[in-house]
């Protein structure tokens, strides 16, 4: 067959020498090879002892942020919820009542958040989503369980206390892109 | 007698210890290797790794398939286990403990075949794993233990015509008398070791090992990505153990038999210095390092290497080692017959002290004509 | 590389097929046919050996549902490549829900025969001399044509979900 | 070799049968330091289990390198990826080949429970065929949450009675699935 | 053995030599399958004389749920193709919508496009090599290449934030720029890789051992590939340079100089060699596109109906929070019409079908997954050899089960 790109190159060469029908050479520089990585340092991070630094962007475990004052960003808007593919994502909205303004920063607020983590694929489409930058991806991992249910990662899990904030300020390439 | 009670309980224990730690080593060289860190969580660098695994193995629910034949499925690893323990036992270990009053061959048995005992028990090793993969009922199972007989038969031909060699330059079967050959390490402006006088016939041999002991690149019978686990694909707990417990001491066995047919046993340069109790214990230190520096070795050469094609490997066995062992086998018939003068006219060399010598030919026409009738 | 452009393929393939091609347009610079179902073997095996199309590259065969186009439900495409003068086209047959058979064109391209498979697995279309249709990535036991629009997606059993969250 | 009956001769507690004994305790140390994998390894997060063995990670550092296809041979069977109906059957016959004591790792949303793929040919979830003991999640888990779950394994194997297995509720539950128990 | 392709053509040899037939089942999970795939094998001895192929067992059905998710959520769905190299999955399909709403994205975001598209193609061409590698035995080569796969992954997450299932870019553009922390990696990654892949090399090509393995193991001749449907490294290795990088060039691949290898026979040695050249040759690609890489925005401003204006806008600007809204939903209009677009990705050319009624989901999205169309020639090329050379075959094909089964 003709070529069809004109830059076409033929890499392989099954012409064996006559050192490499000897086996040996060959044999001899891999083994060479392998021994030199014996006195090499070894390239394995100890898991639970040392940990791997993530990227700063990287899609981990889900928070649902609180502004400044401590209010709940999230408005119960549910695009987080349409934009999930896995539709891992439900959630039910309420009236934000007199007198939990300091809860809520919007007057609709999600009275239950739950997220499958069982079903989320972490494509990182709901904190696309969210216009109220209430929902992150963040760099931590959701740990294992041994039942079903502790995945469904409801509102107590998934809202960052009052005193221990999560820190997304990097992510936030995403929310404030530069122009 | 008690000393040999002792001597049989220790090496038992030994070999026992020494094929259960090598799981570790080999875990540990491989992670090496590979730029890895191997076991370290079970004790300090993962000590107590060989206990966790055989405590398991233990405790582990013991299966046998609803078609598979009862007992021939349970001898099967038995046998296997039986005869690579058997064979440690004609190693001379170490330098003969010479104390005023007797002289204690550190060696279960000094048969003056030795050799040739070795030869015979692990010929009869295959017969395990045959067992073992026909009685199992399993396809691949049975794959692996046609390719560990067929294999066992090819090399172990080349094998026996690489060990005549040393035999007719010792002019014995005696592994004792094979060691004692290759004493010290310099001697009448060459060396005395083996593998120094016959390095072909080394090469041949170490290949050939790598074969029996169903390493790699020879670990047809059990490859991984080709037949699951080859002929232990159904064998679980225990039983499973014995399998690969069995073909960590063969590696022993055969490192050590390789060391005292080539590498002069518990020789060691400079050992006229010592006597006593002294040599013994350093003869025995040389001894074992230089088996583990061949275990090593073939660890080295397991993670290194991809592993022959069933029929490259016969082609090897048969076209390859075979013709190479038996042209050495030649050279060296010639050079040896030279050297005794039955080239020249005189008939001198053909000297009392050479006739009592075992007729090295003689030997080695009827240890052929075994290993032929045994195989076919 | 010959500079073929689709005009002359389709003008090339007019002269040959007249009739049999019903119809013809060009989305996104990719030339599509739309041919009679009886005569997309034939109009296959001719492309093949044309000296000058010479479309001997068969790249995807796929099917498609259109409920609503009553009589021609069922559209099989085939997509041809002609690697030498590097010009693709798409050739497409409507069949009836009722009987969608066409004929098989795995002896002209032996490749065709796990798409032509996955095409009845999807759609049902039946392929007149294909030697083993039977489903390929479904089990055999399915008893319908998931592909074809009025088979819904979901597993039945799934019970951690609310769809009305998701306004689906 | 015939079954360890080693167990009725130990004197526990209270007889009961989660209360762990010192012989308890040291077979499941044993145990959980030699945890042999079957990688039931079908898409995505069988790529990311072959990570998880590579130099970087290092499953070896828990005795875990050694891996068994032979489901004889395994004591954790790792289901990394999607299981379709189709599939189902073949799982559930592994996990019935393998000897006891046995545990199942699920790796990944799909596993977990069909995860993305919510559709007619996928199965919602392994745990609908055979019992799951930990779940990973993640799409596919980094490297570190596989370890993680494997650690997980691990700690069940420790706290676990050896009479577990012949109880009353192990029974239920292999009935449960409609497994046999031998 | 066998150093002539194989000319077998029947699916099944009729003659049998003198022996037993036993049939041997290769998967679903052996080892071999990675992935899970059955062949039932017919062998006399050691040697096959036929092989049935069962697929499906990881069928999915992306087309059918391609068809019920708005236009940007299949980017994840595409993830999980060809999992070894998702990041080609994603920007194919991207490129696929570009070609449908008719937008031209600046060069920059074609030069990123094909840094990682390439950086994809090594990773996915190691995991291959090496595989190969541990199903000859050698599993050191392996550990080694998957140290430098690790850094590829590492990239990844610094572009995107995960590391095999990437959902990377969107259409119109990325969704951030490279990272300085991403420039650091990429430039040592560029510095070092080459060592420690010829390493690699250095261990098996000229290997005598793996050579006899692999030469003549599992051909097929140029013109029965292309008969069915080969296409991608497999293709290339039996001397067909077919590439879709050249034959019709997208993302600015033009641009760059690079060459395409070819084998002779189509055997595993020559996927081998090929697999490993074209790993060379992506790496030239890359310190090609990121020395030039133009300045410029790395997304295209010209779709603010497709692709997520930035957060600041959405809370200042009523038109950006309106297409915030619509893009999300899945509302926003696209023509009706029907594209093919393809792109060379790991194991040849993917293409995307894609039929639009104007909806917000497509009407009918089809996948053209080079291993399920070149996976079916397994049988013929097999046939006559052994269990090893049929275990090699199928991981030089590298055949990965979430393309075959879709």
């Amino acid at each position: 067959m003709e070529s069809l790109s004109n830059r076409k190159k033929v890499v392989s060469n099954k012409k064996m020498s006559f050192m490499e029908k000897l086996y040996f050479p060959a044999i001899l520089g891999g083994m060479w090879i392998t021994l030199k990585h014996v006195f090499k340092k070894h390239n394995t991070i100890k898991y639970p002892e040392v940990k791997r630094e993530f990227a700063p962007v990287y899609r981990g475990q889900h928070v649902l942020k609180r502004d400044e004052q401590g209010r709940e960003n999230c408005t119960a808007c549910g695009l987080c919820a349409v934009a999930c593919p896995a539709e891992a994502i439900t959630m039910t909205s309420e009236e934000r009542k007199k007198g939990e303004e300091h809860l809520y920063r919007e007057e609709k607020y999600a009275s239950t958040y739950e997220i499958n983590m069982l079903r989320c694929i972490f494509c990182g489409l709901c904190e696309e989503a969210c216009p109220k930058e209430a929902i992150f991806l963040t760099d931590r991992m959701v740990p294992t369980f041994f039942e079903r249910n502790d995945f469904i990662y409801g509102k107590d899990k998934l809202v960052e206390p009052v005193d221990q904030r999560v820190d997304i300020s990097k992510r936030q390439l995403t929310g404030k892109r530069p122009a | 007698m008690i000393i040999k009670l002792i001597i049989v309980v220790a090496l038992f224990a030994i070999t026992l210890g020494i094929a259960a730690y090598l799981t570790l080593m080999e875990r540990k060289v491989a992670a090496w290797m590979q730029d890895r860190i191997g076991p370290d969580r079970a004790g300090p660098f993962g000590l107590l790794q060989p206990l966790a695994d055989g405590g398991k193995m233990f405790f582990k629910e013991d299966f046998r398939p609803t078609n598979a034949d009862k007992w021939l499925f349970i001898i099967g690893p038995g046998i296997a286990m039986f005869t690579s323990l058997i064979t440690g036992a004609v190693i001379p270990w170490a330098p003969a403990l010479k104390t005023a009053t007797e002289t204690i061959a550190i060696q279960v048995a000094d048969v003056n075949i030795g050799i040739l005992f070795i030869m015979g028990a692990v010929s009869v090793g295959v017969y395990g794993i045959m067992i073992g993969g026909w009685s199992s009922n399993n396809k691949f199972a049975l794959f692996g233990a046609i390719r560990a007989s067929s294999q066992m038969i090819s090399y172990e031909l080349a094998m026996g015509v690489s060990v005549i060699t040393i035999v007719m330059m010792t002019g014995s079967l005696s592994l004792t008398k094979i060691v004692d050959m290759q004493h010290g390490f310099w001697d009448n402006g060459w060396f005395t070791w083996n593998v120094f006088k016959q390095p072909i016939c080394f090469v041949v041999f170490l290949i050939t090992a790598l074969a029996e002991c169903n390493r790699a690149p020879f670990d047809l019978p059990e490859c991984e990505s080709e037949l699951i686990g080859g002929y232990h694909t159904e064998y679980g707990a225990m039983k499973l153990g014995f399998f690969l417990f069995a073909e960590y001491v063969n590696m022993f066995i055969s490192c050590a038999v390789i060391s005292a047919l080539f590498f002069g046993g518990y020789n060691f340069p400079g050992m006229d210095h010592f006597s006593g109790l002294t040599l013994t214990i350093l003869g025995g230190v040389a001894f074992f390092v230089k088996t583990f520096f061949f275990i090593f070795v073939f660890m080295w050469i397991r993670w290194t290497l991809p592993r022959f094609r069933y029929d490259q490997l016969m082609h090897i066995g048969w076209k390859k080692m075979i013709p190479i062992a038996l042209i050495n086998l030649l050279i060296t018939g010639v050079v040896i017959a030279y050297t005794e003068g039955w080239f020249s006219k005189s008939k001198d060399a053909e000297s009392a002290s050479n006739a009592k010598t075992e007729q090295p030919l003689g030997v080695n026409t009827s240890f052929e004509k075994t290993k032929t009738g045994n195989s076919l | 590389m010959s500079n073929l452009t689709n005009e002359m393929v389709l003008a090339r393939l007019q002269e040959k097929f007249g009739d049999a091609i019903r119809n013809h347009e060009e989305p996104y610079g990719l030339l599509t046919i739309e041919i009679q179902s009886d005569k997309t073997h034939d109009l296959i095996a001719w492309l093949k050996t044309d000296e000058v199309l010479k479309m001997s590259f068969l790249t995807l065969i796929g099917g498609a549902h259109f409920p609503n186009d009553k009589g021609r439900e069922i559209c099989v495409n085939y997509h041809l490549h002609s690697l030498v003068n590097n010009v693709r086209l798409r050739v497409r047959a409507f069949l009836p829900i009722e009987n969608p058979s066409i004929q098989s064109i795995i002896d002209i391209y032996i490749g065709a025969d796990w798409q032509e498979r996955e095409t009845y697995d999807f759609f049902g279309v039946i392929f007149e001399g294909h030697p083993n249709l039977t489903r390929i990535l479904n089990e055999d036991s399915m008893d319908y044509f998931p592909m074809r629009k009025e088979y819904h997606l979901e597993d039945a059993t799934r019970e951690d979900k609310d769809d009305r969250y998701f306004g689906r | 070799m015939g079954k360890v009956e080693i167990i009725n001769g130990v004197e526990t507690i209270n007889g009961e049968g989660f209360q762990l004994t010192s012989l308890d305790k040291v077979i499941g140390a044993a145990r959980a330091n030699s945890v042999w994998p079957l990688p039931f390894a079908t898409s995505c997060c069988g790529i990311e289990y072959m990570g998880t063995m590579g130099s970087n990670y290092d499953v070896a550092r828990f005795g875990m390198e050694r891996m068994s296809f032979s489901p004889r041979q395994a004591d954790l069977l790792i289901v990394a990826g999607t299981i379709s109906k189709k599939l189902a059957p073949i799982l559930k016959q592994v996990y019935e080949q393998m000897a006891e004591p046995k545990w199942v790792l699920s790796v990944g949303a799909c596993a977990c429970s069909g995860g993305i793929f919510d559709t007619y040919s996928v199965l919602q979830g392994i745990d609908r065929v055979i019992p799951v003991d930990v779940y990973v999640p993640g799409c596919p888990p980094r490297p570190e949450q596989i370890i993680e779950g494997c650690m997980n394994i691990h700690r069940l194997v420790k706290s676990e009675s050896l009479r577990r297995r012949y109880s009353d509720e192990y029974k239920h539950l292999l009935k449960k699935y409609d497994l046999n128990d031998e | 053995m066998s150093d002539t392709p194989n000319k077998n053509k029947s699916l099944f040899a009729d003659e049998t030599i003198d022996g037993q037939i036993a049939t041997l089942n290769l998967g679903p999970t052996h080892p071999a399958t990675h992935g899970i795939f059955q062949n039932v094998l017919t062998v006399d001895g050691e040697k096959i004389l036929g092989s049935v192929q069962t697929v499906g067992y990881i069928h999915r059905a992306f087309e059918k749920l391609a068809e019920r998710r708005p236009y940007n959520q299949i980017t994840p769905i595409t993830d999980r193709l060809n999992y070894c190299s998702s990041p080609i999955n994603n920007m194919g399909w991207e490129m696929t919508m570009e070609k449908l709403i008719g937008v031209q994205v600046p060069k920059k975001v074609d030069y990123m496009r094909v840094i990682i598209m390439e950086l994809a193609r090594i990773a996915d061409h190691l995991v291959c090599n090496s595989v190969i590698g541990v199903d000859t035995g050698a599993l050191t080569g392996f550990t080694y290449m998957f140290q430098q796969r690790e850094l590829i992954y590492e990239l990844y997450e610094e572009v995107c934030g995960a590391r095999l299932t990437t959902n990377i870019g969107r259409i119109g553009g990325f969704e951030r720029d490279f990272s300085p922390t991403f420039h650091v990696k990429l430039k040592k990654f560029l510095k070092e890789f080459n060592k420690h892949f010829q390493e690699f090399d250095d261990l098996l090509l000229r290997n005598r051992i793996f050579m006899d393995r692999t030469i003549g193991a599992g051909p097929i001749s140029g013109e029965r590939a292309l008969d069915y449907g080969f296409t991608g490294p497999n293709l290339r290795a039996a001397g067909v340079d077919y590439d879709v990088r050249v034959m019709t060039p997208y993302s600015s691949y033009e641009d760059f100089d690079f060459i395409i290898p070819v084998g002779t026979q189509g055997d595993t040695y020559d996927r081998f060699c090929v697999r490993q050249e074209e790993v060379r040759q992506s790496l030239r690609i890359i310190e090609q596109a990121y020395n030039n890489m133009p300045e410029g925005s790395y997304f295209s401003p010209d779709v603010p109906e497709f692709y997520l204006p930035t957060k600041a806008d959405v809370y200042t600007k009523m038109e950006a929070l309106i297409y915030h809204f619509k893009i999300v939903m899945g509302e926003t209009p696209v023509p009706v019409g029907e594209v093919y677009h393809a792109v060379e990705g790991g194991n040849g050319e993917l293409g995307f079908h894609l039929i639009s009624d104007g909806g917000r989901t497509p009407y009918r999205l089809q996948f053209r997954r080079p291993c399920f169309i070149y996976y079916q020639a397994y049988p013929e090329m097999i046939t006559g050899q052994t269990i090893s050379d049929a275990v090699l075959t199928l991981s030089s094909l590298n055949v990965i089960a979430g393309e075959l089964d879709a």
